[in-house]
């Protein structure tokens, strides 16, 4: 996934030179997770360079430089270290045009790699989706696959509007279904993992239904797309796997025509359960399809604690978590539907 | 160990309601007391500049020092005018808010001479970044007054629809960045909007304000260093009117120092202005516009200043200051030390100047009985349906949803 | 309110020299909405003082006096400028006592006036709880009352934890249910206006059933429960009305008994629709009251957009729409149920 | 209007991958050289040293200047033992994360002299705010190396129960305060804890850490700022290694000038001190701390010093900087300056320096045996109950319900 963000970028620069990237150790050096290696070079010093250690100061100049109507492409080096910029993407980013009536706007692609998977500890791993989700005024995207990654980022990088852009870090170097005692795998041979050299985009409001199914329906989106497929795999049951991409703009349309069709659903996220995004989801699918439910939803998330090191595979909701929740949602028919 | 107990400092006034007023703990050298070093010096050569302060208005309006330079009695005048229309205008609108025309209002009384002064000096397509006391700045560039007061009106005319609180404007046109409620928080967009200008080639450059009290905020810091780091093309200035709400200006460090000497702690020059004098506000604003424009990078400069108003009109000053205060300042009323220069080089007389009054309180009527046959808040304001437009560039089904909802 | 919630501060700085209250000018003059008043002239220049405008460094400060073993009570002016300190409310002061297993911890309470129906424009009417109740170690209090405002106050500065007290603050000077073109109210006519001199306190995460009902449930905080009892009024149902009091920790228990009971529930809240706290809400009933739910579970709440000055009444969710989210729950099931 | 075309420019280090080292552009004075004024002396009256370096121990290992006192050798050798012990002590845990024993390492070579020259100054009951690279404070109090590395395995053992990422220790009974992944947030505790500690009329000073990058954070000037305005007994530390991660130090305004400058923008006192030179470290400290408890105030100081290995274990410099760069940084290693030092006074000796190598090294060894039995990451950690534990003083019924569905 890492060469596919590079080569959006790359594109992205290449088509337009009003893109530039700029971010903590993203110049010379990269990115710590490589994906702006090699754009200073090609690009130039002023194309791709370092920025102070001061997330705050990031965004504030890219909105800046947004207004002058440059269309820049800010990394922030972990999601969890957007939140000093928080302010600034929510009282700025997210309302400049709004408020100036159009006048003024944010062509902004904030990009920050999150959740975990990686033993990174409280403050490498955290998702901060829902935070976004509830601000009028932000998009928030997030991949699953290369394919998906490069196609969104460069859809991303062409809104007119403030984006979110969350990069599954345990899914950079290869596909994660959750089973981590299995050997890494790498996206070379995954079909998702072909990611075509030139420009392309993957619209943002568009889920992707990743396997049909007639049971039940999963929503969701980054690592868990796969851990839901690990986790269908082993229920035995006819799931739908959507993926969501984008998680403002929600495609809702897909979401309520899939639990219409399967009458279950199994909301899945890695961010912690209370007050996450599963909430709204869970809330949305329950004000469209009441009547077409036939068991509760169910949601699988990280546990209401602060991420904790020792515990990753303890704390990071993994395929058995999914295989439960799928065996509670069809149950629970049974017993008493 | 030391036997000394710790205490803690709390920083107080020198003057509460009841008190006399005293600014001595405010050093003022004379005018043209302070040197004007070339744009070209380096930064440390100029660390002086902080603790003095640029002033070219003596005492008796005349125009002294190396920062005078002959000024054209034309741009006087217009700058006189402007700033005149600000307050007359200001007064007027803080009225309005009396009669329940409006929710809210900010005078900048006191201050004209800064956003005024910076107005016309910059150029028609560089860019400032406004706090809501610079009011001066849209005045002295001709936007429609009565466009000002549809915006505080929220009325069916307002060019925000209705969307902002009153004076958080939007001028693109007029070279006035989108102002918002929050304070601080666009500083470092002047940074990134003049880095931009740099990346692409251009000539134009920002400018950002920053009040006394909002120097403590991190994104004062963040801007800072970002301009300092990208040699950035912008001013930065803040405007010490020695209060904030009711805290006055120690409690953002001014016993400590000054709010200039913030700048040397980037490398940048810093410079410390009157600003009470329109001479010396087009002066140093030259200055630093002249090295921006020279790749010479940014200039902090704090304008020394007084708010001879309430806050804001949720504001009653004689709970936190004397009610005298503003009558002790020392550096004067920036209109009254313009007019009287201009009457001393022979340019202004005081009918002229009583014709002038009249005619753009005239003008300020005008503009205002207009936008009140528009309607007063409450009483017109733009269609319900304007609520849903702009969250994005296209709604999303949400608020489409939701318009629906409402029966639009 | 303003004077419970001054004389709840009174007592606790009273009773604890450990306790003081500090924020933008809150000292010499007593805030912007008075609430302050007054405690600087009683307890010392030291006690009750002016801070620079940096929510970022007030947060900061009261962690710090915290960790030394002092209880601050900082104020935030309006909670719409509290996001410049979310950094150090979610990555410092919610997180201190879990990462350190116990050896620091946070026992701050921040206070800010929050919510809408004033005028007040995008940035002094915005409700921004939901941001909050998805933070692990973070609680968060909202009182609905002038005793419960005291009450609650109280036991937040007893609290070792950090809390978020938001204060309604157009419930300030008077109740409020979104009649707007009536006459402003005073609490000197209400029950609940009535405020015990000394100490007292509200548990954190008990709700008050604010009036017993049969047909439906409505969950509510802030401003919006006295809207609801209009909405319930209006409405001619016979409605329970739940005030949580608190978000964090929540009462879950009298939610579900309350649901379980009538069936059907219609959540509210100012803050924008999308990601906010209702959709929690609606996802909890959903999990744990399903097989009892007659009709969807509705969310009355701002619409999703930023809080437009002119458009207050349109905006701000007043009875009527309380009225016909109560005739949709009651109504649908008469259709389909 | 101007017809230069702006550019915006873009720091870059003297040297990359191929080129010499080259640190001429950091301004050097002899030690001895740089003045030591009283303590009581004004702000203004010390606006020059931060333009120097406070520097002891000269290229003979003799202590010069007025910096220097008289000290115990005994303190020195202490000092002496601590650094090395913790330079052995990262070694030996660099390794062990190489041997997939933990997750994540990091090392503070080169620069010992911080943490460990203040650690001994400062009192037992006094609390530092630390980054991750001062692990030398907790080894020169005293605090168990075998603790240290069961919370870098995160073991069964483990003092923050495996709640915490390697190295983010956490030891209130060594001074020691909470460390977490994200920096700058804790800077500005420093100052609260100073000012509870003056507002209780304790004698206990605070010293708070930040790296050179880091202080571009709001953060920051947020902490300088409530430290200069209630002017809080406490030390703020800039460890200015020239690099943070990949960026050097420029990145952060130190092309512009030096870090120490910023104090001069809070009226604050700033000190630039040899980070390399234990003595100097230690005076420096001494100096800060008499003000601090004295009811003088805050005291910046920077340290100038050179992180001679890689930012952590995740790292690789040979990417971004000439792999040789640290043979050529000008201040030398502060191990071997100390001891260069104490036996040109006759109080150490090769000899000894080897035997007390050892010593150290049996003793990391030893402490790993332990830990080593206990069990290293993943082999194991504590009760998974833990977890669920301290996310509040006392568990609500959310963290009840899952660790009950995870059947514990
Ligand atoms: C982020 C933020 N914090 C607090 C406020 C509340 N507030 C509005 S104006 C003001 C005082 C600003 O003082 P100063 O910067 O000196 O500007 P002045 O009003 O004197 O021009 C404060 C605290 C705000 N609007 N935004
Ligand atoms: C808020 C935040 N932003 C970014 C990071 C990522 N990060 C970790 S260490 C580091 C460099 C810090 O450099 P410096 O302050 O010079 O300290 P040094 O590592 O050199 O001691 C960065 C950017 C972080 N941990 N926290
Ligand atoms: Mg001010
Ligand atoms: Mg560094």
């Amino acid at each position: 996934m890492i060469q596919a963000l590079n080569s959006a970028l790359d594109v992205a620069m290449a088509r337009n030179p009003d893109v530039l990237v700029f971010g903590e150790d993203v110049g010379y050096f990269g990115g710590v997770f490589r994906v702006t290696a090699g754009l200073q070079e090609k690009h130039g010093l002023k194309r791709c360079f370092d920025a102070p250690i001061s997330e705050g100061g990031i965004i504030a100049t890219a909105i800046g430089m947004g207004a002058y109507g440059l269309r820049p492409v800010p990394e922030i080096q972990f999601a969890d270290y957007i939140l000093p910029a928080f302010d600034q993407l929510v009282s700025e980013a997210a309302r400049l045009r709004y408020r100036s009536n159009g006048e003024f706007w944010a062509p902004i692609t904030v990009r920050a790699p999150y959740g975990g998977g990686i033993f990174g500890g409280q403050t490498h791993s955290q998702s901060p989706e829902a935070i976004f989700a509830h601000i009028t005024g932000l998009k928030t995207v997030i991949p699953s696959t290369p394919y998906d990654a490069k196609g969104l980022l460069l859809a991303s990088i062409e809104e007119d509007d403030p984006v979110i852009f969350l990069e599954p870090k345990r899914l950079y170097n290869g596909p994660f279904d959750g089973r981590h005692e299995q050997a890494v795998k790498s996206w070379a041979d995954e079909p998702a993992g072909e990611v075509p050299e030139g420009p392309y985009t993957v619209p943002l409001g568009k889920a992707a239904i990743v396997r049909q199914g007639s049971d039940a329906t999963i929503l969701a989106y980054g690592t868990m797309v796969h851990v839901a497929a690990a986790g269908i795999e082993d229920s035995g049951f006819d799931v739908e796997l959507i993926d969501l991409r984008s998680i403002v703009p929600l495609d809702i349309d897909t979401i309520v025509a899939s639990v219409q069709k399967t009458g279950r659903c199994v909301i899945l996220h890695e961010a912690s359960r209370f007050g996450g995004f599963g909430g709204e989801l869970s809330a949305l699918v329950q004000e469209r399809c009441f009547y077409h439910l036939e068991a509760p939803i169910e949601r699988v998330a990280g546990w209401d604690t602060p991420y904790p090191h020792a515990f990753e595979w303890d704390y990071f909701p993994g395929p058995a978590r999914v295989r439960a929740a799928l065996d509670r949602v069809m149950d629970k028919v049974k017993v008493s539907g | 160990m030391s036997e000394i107990e710790l205490h803690l400092h709390i920083p107080v006034p020198s003057a509460r309601p009841g008190d006399a007023p005293c600014f001595d703990h405010i050093p003022i050298p004379a005018a043209g007391e302070t040197r004007r070093p070339d744009v070209s010096a380096t930064e440390a050569e100029m660390r002086d500049l902080p603790y003095g302060m640029v002033r070219i208005l003596d005492g008796e309006g005349s125009a002294v020092g190396p920062w005078a330079s002959a000024e054209d009695p034309d741009f006087l005048r217009q700058g006189l005018r402007a700033m005149t229309q600000t307050r007359i205008f200001e007064d007027r609108l803080f009225r309005a808010h009396r009669q329940g025309k409006t929710s809210f209002f900010m005078k900048s009384t006191g201050e004209e001479a800064i956003g005024v002064a910076q107005s016309m000096v910059l150029a028609a397509d560089d860019m400032c970044f406004p706090t809501y006391r610079v009011q001066g700045w849209l005045i002295a560039r001709g936007y429609p007054i009565v466009d000002m007061i549809n915006q505080i009106y929220s009325n069916a005319r307002d060019p925000l629809k209705g969307r902002q609180l009153p004076i958080l404007y939007s001028a693109r046109d007029y070279g006035f960045y989108s102002l918002s409620g929050n304070v601080g928080s666009r500083f470092g967009h002047a940074v990134g909007w003049a880095m931009a200008s740099a990346y692409k080639g251009d000539h134009r450059i920002a400018l950002g304000y920053i009040g006394d009290g909002t120097t403590a905020e991190g994104d004062f810091h963040e801007a800072l260093t970002f301009a300092a780091v990208y040699r950035a093309p912008v001013i930065l200035a803040i405007t010490n009117n020695q209060w904030a709400i009711s805290s006055f200006s120690g409690i953002a460090g001014a016993e400590q120092t000054t709010f200039a000497a913030k700048a040397i702690g980037y490398g940048l020059p810093g410079l410390r202005v009157d600003g009470n004098d329109f001479l010396a506000v087009a002066a140093a604003t030259r200055w630093a516009a002249e090295r921006a424009r020279a790749n010479l990078g940014a200039t902090l400069i704090e304008f020394v200043t007084y708010r001879a108003s309430g806050h804001s009109t949720s504001d009653d000053p004689t709970k936190y200051r004397p009610a005298d205060e503003a009558a002790h300042w020392p550096l004067g009323d920036p209109i009254v030390r313009l007019k009287t220069h201009l009457i001393a080089i022979g340019e202004w007389s005081e009918a002229r100047h009583s014709q002038m009054e009249a005619e753009l309180t005239e003008a300020v009527h005008a503009a205002q009985r207009e936008a009140d046959a528009v309607g007063t808040l409450g009483a017109s304001k733009p269609a319900v349906a304007e609520m849903f437009e702009g969250v994005f560039k296209h709604p999303d089904w949400r608020v489409i949803e939701q318009r629906r909802e409402m029966g639009l």
